[in-house]
């Protein structure tokens, strides 16, 4: 038997997560193809993919800098900050291209410099995509949007999309949607075998590798799971659920999960380099662009589209999270919010609010580009005190 | 490289003290608490659940170093106790990591909680914690397990700390800036901000105009105690109230605080800067005795 | 005849008396007690003392800082930019750009070949307040601020450390203490995260060589250390004169 | 040069509808009428088709309006935080909000009303993050007012095609069926046609406006333009709103023929770009009576209140001149689908602050342009920490203008927050900036 950080797969997924750059170096060698970075989980990737393009989401490393504050402004987030540092500091500098899907502010100033600033970007694409994503017409308008950017695409590749090319990226994208949204599904379990940071390298290395390729390491990765071939090392302890945007630093996870007083697990995370990225599928029926444009436009929403309208009030992000938090028997939920993230800050008093109705307990944590790790520990423990300490009392 | 002699108004001074009506040797559990912060340390030994002896010292650069200095002044004070006669410690606060002959260590915020119904008697409802660091709003029940709790967000953090650069910038010891602060006619405007960084800014603009200290100080509390007041509030402020920690012996924020919320603060039956020590010396002497059945 | 140039700041008051060949007949350096007014006075008889002089010998004074609301006996002001700017240029001719790093303010000015200033940029809220922070981390760790630079230096490992803002930053501090890590690892991740500020506010402006580093800051070894791995080139430091004196070099120049 | 200056005659016509505007919002209901609410960047003639005695509230300017009265902002942006509003939110809205949370009304006086006039529905549009969200939020702590939200996130003008604007268009269809339902009123759309004219003619005269500030010395002083121009922000498609621009036109003219400037001395000429901080308008007056610096612009009055040509076809200069009306432009409007077609062609297409979000490339443009347009000396940029929508590319645009060799300053600050505003470093970093260029001050 053997822990699941000792399967080859694990070792695989933390690699590529570890070494993007070199990762995509190598495939351009390989294959002589364009590599192009993008911001935003809406980027209908599957229509790069098509072009032969490799497609990989643009993400900061986490560590200080001073080389951005001459362009972006002290109150736009530290994703937009750390995201540009990495391209000013040139560890971006095999992208040809360089793409946004219409997201928020920070992340469209960051794409902005990024697309300004680099010498290697030839190309860049600022595609409009609806913000109104609880509105009929979305559908409509991501379709023509989504049509011009293939038709860009192709003038820049020189190479003709076919519609066999996006069905094969389609069915490409949907088997890796499906991988994951098993992989989250083996986490319902009461011993689950995966913790948040194992999902957290799987989703995001997805993010950032060729489909095929992780499709057929995460397929042998969930075969052994299920197999029976694995064991559980570490004790499961508060069942957590982590709700945010993009929570890809490795020193959170570790914090919570491998680095405090008490055992605790994430089960699920609700956020952009998690579910958010991968949940729903392309139905694909024809009109490939319309199928491509609903997915996109009707897959669980990041708050910065999730408003009310007309006679809808609530926040369909909300009614996800609801369902998660019984079916995945979750006891208590982190906000993990990206500091000066307004779309996200404009939902948490409503989102405390439903928590507190549902009764889960919840923990607000404001993340900056490093972790307090200190304030952080005293915060968690002190939750997990809270839900269960009785034994400390006579 | 100039020289320039720093006055240390911002230190609190320290204390050892011990119960000399009591026999520790009556008692059936020695139970230890430390709590280790940012800015001082307090050990605090119960005899079967009551306080017996503390000692409340500076915290040095060593965790290790001033959790055994401040256990070691307070075993000295008492005088025939020694190590081997506390059955449990447990730590808490900052620096709880790095106490190594804790028994377990518990977050500041269920030791304070616990220790507030110590200090404050069992009607304690909402108790506000206000460290050198962080601000802590704790609901708890009547036996001071924690029910809820909220922490300051980052521009608020600081907000005891920012008192102690303000007795540096007016040189009035820590000691003494919460009477001075209550001595004005007329309570002044706030000064407008609660981030340290910019009520410095603000307070030296105010020296400049020749704002007596009282009343800088007086604008500087109406300031703090709106920022304490608003996290309350968030999360629901139910009688009785209680402040624990260093501030609560600062009369000039607590007045304030008690006038914003319209509610009086329960008066502690001991210095309630021992509340986290005390609820980790309860909650040892609790671990103990189950570890015992 | 002789003028004089006064900067009171936050922390320090700092006089210097010059010649009108602009040679540095005498300067001082006082702490700013909590009556600007007394303070200033003071520090005043005694640079004038200092360089042989009576008051009346003084035929111009200009002030800076705080300026003439703290010393009323000036007889004009000058802003902080404009002193330093021109203090730099006095100190090292060379210099393009003049990293001040004071208490409460950090600033960074860039000059032209004639020493005026070009462009300048302030700290941001977020990251006003450095040389404080230090002060108050110097505490923490029980050193000396000697001995706190040259810890830095004796750093193997460089530990991240967001100083966006400098009050949070201490709290990180206070719990990097407590988990015992080393106080050479802690002062190198101070003197990295204030660079790294500083630098920040720098990059605002063209960062010309030679670039000059002024304020109380610069006395800091291992903050001389951080700037240049910050910045990745040499960064000067005044060489004759005390580096937070330079903005009061300016002043003292501007009056003549 | 000493120059004449006088008051606006018009000045006080400016200021009675302001004053009447929150007025005639609050007692609408008493005489059976509608009231709605949204941001100043709503599609303002649409819920004009429901009738002569509708009433708007726009939430930017009663934002600013609240902030200028320090005290009310206070007790609005304490009582918002302590339900949970973070701090780095909108400062216009956090005042909005916590005006409603405490269900207190502010009028322009500055007086107070008991309890908060709900509005009948929301009606607003999203572009920045979290505009539509800002009346989401405000819906909820209104306990449930109906909202609806119109996403333009079309990309900017000088992109538009048919699908783009029709995109809009059906949505706004939509918001009118929606509101016929909400109010159960009967939409007119003659109404709306009318309505749609006179936005049309309220934003073109404002840039017609704007263009006479070009003269020397400029007959308008930046403080002036803020009473102006934001009618355009509060009520664009009414008649009155209308009359009163062309007045001020035929007053500007004037002036500039006579050679009446805003400043007795006109020695230093310079443009602003973000909403100011309206607690703080005392900056204006530092730098007029200090150094008689007169701000003549600002991407913020002219690019949010007016319409203008802007981005040319290819995307590559930016024209200040003033957008067509429809008959300038060839556009017939004669019923509901192409009145909507109009305001949703109209607003996307000139409405200069809604072109530079989407892309550096045009705030850079838009921002020299001025600066040349004017003929000003420099630019002095607000770091507002109360919109990130306004801060969107500034930083990049003072990196562009620096290289250009125009003097750029910047502050720090917040539009509607007192308590982000160091009043003394602000000054020091204008005196800094007089004293690097040169400019003595006035004696």
């Amino acid at each position: 038997m053997v822990t699941v950080d000792e399967l080859p797969e694990m070792k695989k997924f933390i690699e590529w997560f570890e070494n993007r750059h070199e990762y995509a170096k190598k495939w351009k060698e390989k294959t002589g193809g364009k590599v192009v970075g993008y911001y935003c989980t809406y980027m209908p990737e599957e229509i790069m993919y098509a072009a032969g393009i490799l497609p990989v989401r643009i993400l900061g490393s986490h560590e200080p800098e001073s080389i951005t504050r001459p362009y972006l402004h002290d109150m736009y987030c530290p994703f937009c900050h750390d995201t540009l540092a990495q391209a000013l500091q040139g560890r971006y500098d095999y992208l040809e291209g360089v793409t946004i899907a219409q997201s928020c502010l920070h992340m469209r100033q960051s794409y902005f410099s990024f697309a300004d600033r680099v010498e290697n970007i030839e190309w860049s694409y600022y595609l409009p995509f609806p913000h109104g994503v609880n509105n009929p017409h979305a559908g409509d308008f991501a379709r023509h949007e989504f049509e011009k950017f293939k038709k860009a695409v192709e003038e820049w590749t020189g190479k003709e999309i076919t519609d066999s090319d996006l069905d094969n990226a389609i069915e490409v994208y949907n088997r890796n949607r499906e991988l994951l949204t098993k992989m989250f599904e083996l986490r319902k379990a009461d011993e689950p075998l995966i913790t948040g940071l194992h999902a957290m390298y799987i989703v995001v290395s997805s993010q950032l590798v060729d489909k095929a390729e992780h499709n057929q390491v995460l397929e042998s990765f969930l075969e052994k799971i299920e197999n029976g071939q694995v064991e559980n090392d570490r004790e499961i302890g508060t069942r957590l659920m982590l709700i945010g945007s993009e929570d890809y630093d490795e020193e959170l996870f570790k914090l919570i999960e491998y680095g405090m007083s008490y055992p605790a697990t994430f089960v699920f995370e609700e956020n952009c380099t998690g579910s958010r990225y991968f949940w729903g599928l392309v139905e694909n029926n024809g009109d490939r662009l319309m199928a491509l444009a609903k997915r996109y436009v009707y897959r669980v929403p990041c708050p910065a589209k999730d408003w009310a309208r007309g006679d809808f009030f609530g926040r369909r992000r909300f009614q996800f999270i609801e369902d998660v938090i019984r079916d995945w028997n979750i006891e208590a939920v982190i906000i993990a919010q990206m500091k000066f993230c307004d779309p996200h800050e404009l939902d948490i008093p409503s989102l405390r609010e439903m928590l507190d109705k549902m009764g889960v307990r919840h923990l607000h944590l404001e993340l900056d580009l490093t972790q307090p790790v200190g304030q952080f520990r005293t915060r968690v423990e002190a939750m997990i005190e809270a839900m269960g300490e009785e034994d400390l009392f006579i | 490289m100039v020289t320039v002699q720093e006055s240390e108004y911002w230190r609190w001074p320290e204390t050892i003290w011990v119960d000399e009506s009591k026999n520790w040797q009556d008692a059936e559990v020695i139970s230890c608490g430390i709590d280790l912060g940012s800015v001082s340390t307090q050990a605090v030994i119960m005899a079967d659940g009551e306080l017996y002896a503390y000692a409340s010292m500076r915290t040095g650069t060593s965790s290790t170093a001033s959790a055994e200095k401040a256990v070691n002044a307070v075993l000295e004070k008492i005088g025939d106790m020694t190590r081997e006669n506390i059955h449990y410690t447990v730590g808490t606060g900052y620096g709880r990591v790095s106490i190594p002959f804790a028994n377990k260590t518990i977050t500041e915020i269920a030791c304070h909680g616990r220790g507030a119904v110590y200090v404050y008697g069992n009607t304690v409802r909402t108790v506000l914690d206000m460290g050198g660091q962080d601000l802590k709003a704790i609901k708890v029940d009547s036996r001071g397990k924690v029910i809820n709790f909220l922490m300051n967000d980052k521009c608020a953090a600081g907000t005891g700390r920012g008192i102690e650069v303000v007795c540096d910038m007016l040189s009035v010891p820590i000691t003494e800036v919460g009477e001075l602060s209550l001595k004005v006619d007329e309570e002044p405007e706030p000064v407008s901000t609660t981030c340290v960084v910019f009520a410095k800014s603000e307070i030296l603009g105010l020296i400049r105009k020749g704002w007596s200290k009282e009343m800088i100080l007086a604008a500087f509390f109406n300031a703090v105690s709106s920022r304490v007041v608003e996290l309350l509030e968030r999360v629901g402020v139910e009688p009785d109230f209680a402040i624990t920690g260093g501030i609560s012996k600062n009369v000039g924020v607590v007045r304030r605080i008690e006038r914003k919320l319209n509610m009086k603060a329960l008066e502690p039956k001991v210095d309630p800067q021992l509340a986290g020590a005390i609820g980790a010396a309860l909650f040892a002497r609790a671990l103990y005795i189950k570890s015992k059945k | 005849m002789a003028v004089a140039g006064i900067d009171v700041g936050t922390k320090l008051t700092k006089v210097v008396i010059m010649d009108e060949d602009k040679n540095i007949l005498a300067y001082v350096i006082e702490r700013t007690g909590t009556d600007h007014k007394k303070s200033s006075e003071e520090a005043f008889e005694k640079a004038v003392e200092k360089a042989g002089l009576k008051r009346e010998d003084i035929k111009k004074t200009i002030a800076t800082g705080f300026g003439k609301i703290s010393a009323p006996f000036a007889d004009d002001e000058v802003t902080q930019v404009i002193a330093a700017g021109r203090g730099a240029y006095y100190v090292k001719p060379t210099a393009r750009t003049v990293i001040e790093v004071g208490a409460e303010e950090s600033r960074a000015i860039q000059l032209d070949d004639n020493g005026n200033v070009k462009d300048f940029s302030l700290a941001d809220k977020c990251a006003a307040g450095a040389g404080s922070f230090v002060d108050a981390m110097i505490r923490y760790l029980e050193v000396t601020p000697d001995e706190f630079g040259q810890l830095a230096l004796q750093a193997t490992r460089a530990i991240p450390m967001n100083a966006q803002c400098v009050v949070f930053a201490e709290s990180e501090v206070v719990s990097l203490l407590h988990s015992n890590v080393p106080k050479a690892e802690i002062s190198r991740a101070i003197h990295d995260a204030i660079a790294d500020r500083v630098a920040a506010i720098a990059r605002r402006i063209e960062i010309k060589d030679d670039v000059l580093l002024i304020g109380g800051l610069a006395n800091d070894i291992g903050f001389i250390d951080a700037m240049k791995r910050e910045l990745g080139k040499d960064v000067h430091v005044p060489e004759n004169y005390p580096p937070e004196l330079v903005p009061a070099i300016g002043a003292a120049l501007s009056a003549l | 040069m000493e120059v004449k200056v006088r008051p606006f005659d018009c000045w006080n016509d400016f200021k009675n509808y302001r004053m009447n505007y929150y007025k005639e919002y609050l007692e609408a209901k008493d005489k059976g009428g509608i009231r709605w609410a949204g941001s100043a960047w709503s599609f303002d003639p649409v819920p004009q088709g429901l009738g002569e005695d509708v009433y708007p509230l726009t939430g930017e300017p009663y934002g600013a309006t609240a902030a200028f009265f320090k005290d009310f902002s206070m007790r609005a942006l304490e009582t918002i935080e302590r339900k949970g509003a973070a701090r780095d939110l909108c400062g216009y809205m956090r005042n909005y909000w916590g005006s409603v949370a405490m269900d207190r009304y502010l009028l322009a006086d500055g007086s107070e009303i008991e309890p908060f006039p709900k509005p009948d529905f929301n009606f607003t549009i999203h572009i920045c993050c979290s505009h539509a969200k800002w009346y989401h939020y405000a819906a909820e702590l209104e306990g449930g007012v109906p909202t609806y939200a119109v996403d333009i996130s079309v990309g900017p003008g000088y992109t538009l095609d048919d699908k783009k604007i029709e995109y809009v268009v059906r949505q706004l269809e939509d918001a009118i069926t929606w509101m016929e339902k909400v109010t159960g009123r009967e939409y007119d759309d003659e109404l709306l046609i009318k309505a749609v004219e006179n936005e049309a003619k309220s934003m073109t005269l404002w840039a017609k406006i704007c263009k006479l500030n070009q003269a020397k010395p400029a007959p308008m002083e930046e403080k002036s333009m803020f009473s102006f121009y934001v009618l355009t922000l509060i009520r664009r498609s009414d008649e009155r709103v209308v009359k009163l621009y062309e007045q001020l036109y035929r007053e500007v003219e004037n002036r500039v023929k006579k050679g009446i400037g805003a400043l007795t001395y006109e020695q230093f000429r310079f443009v602003t770009d973000n909403p100011p901080p309206w607690p703080f308008l005392k900056v204006y007056r530092y730098l007029e009576q200090n150094y008689g610096a007169v701000s003549v612009g600002s991407i913020y009055t002219f690019g949010l209140g007016a319409a203008w040509l802007g981005m040319d076809e290819k995307g590559e200069n930016w024209i200040w001149e003033p957008a067509p009306t429809p008959e300038e432009a060839g556009f017939e409007i004669h019923d509901r689908r192409s009145a909507l077609w109009w305001t949703a062609l109209f607003n996307l297409k000139y409405r200069a602050s809604w072109q530079h979000e989407y892309s550096h490339w045009v705030r850079k443009q838009e921002t020299y342009q001025m600066v040349k347009d004017w003929h000003t000396d420099a630019i002095i940029m607000h770091l507002n920490r109360g919109c990130e929508l306004w801060n969107m590319s500034t930083l990049e645009v003072r990196d562009y203008l620096v290289n250009k060799g125009i003097p750029v300053a910047t502050y720090e600050g917040n539009m509607a927050d007192p308590r982000e505003f160091d009043e003394a470093r602000t000054f020091n970093v204008i005196d800094s900036f007089m004293q690097s260029l040169g400019i003595e001050k006035l004696t």
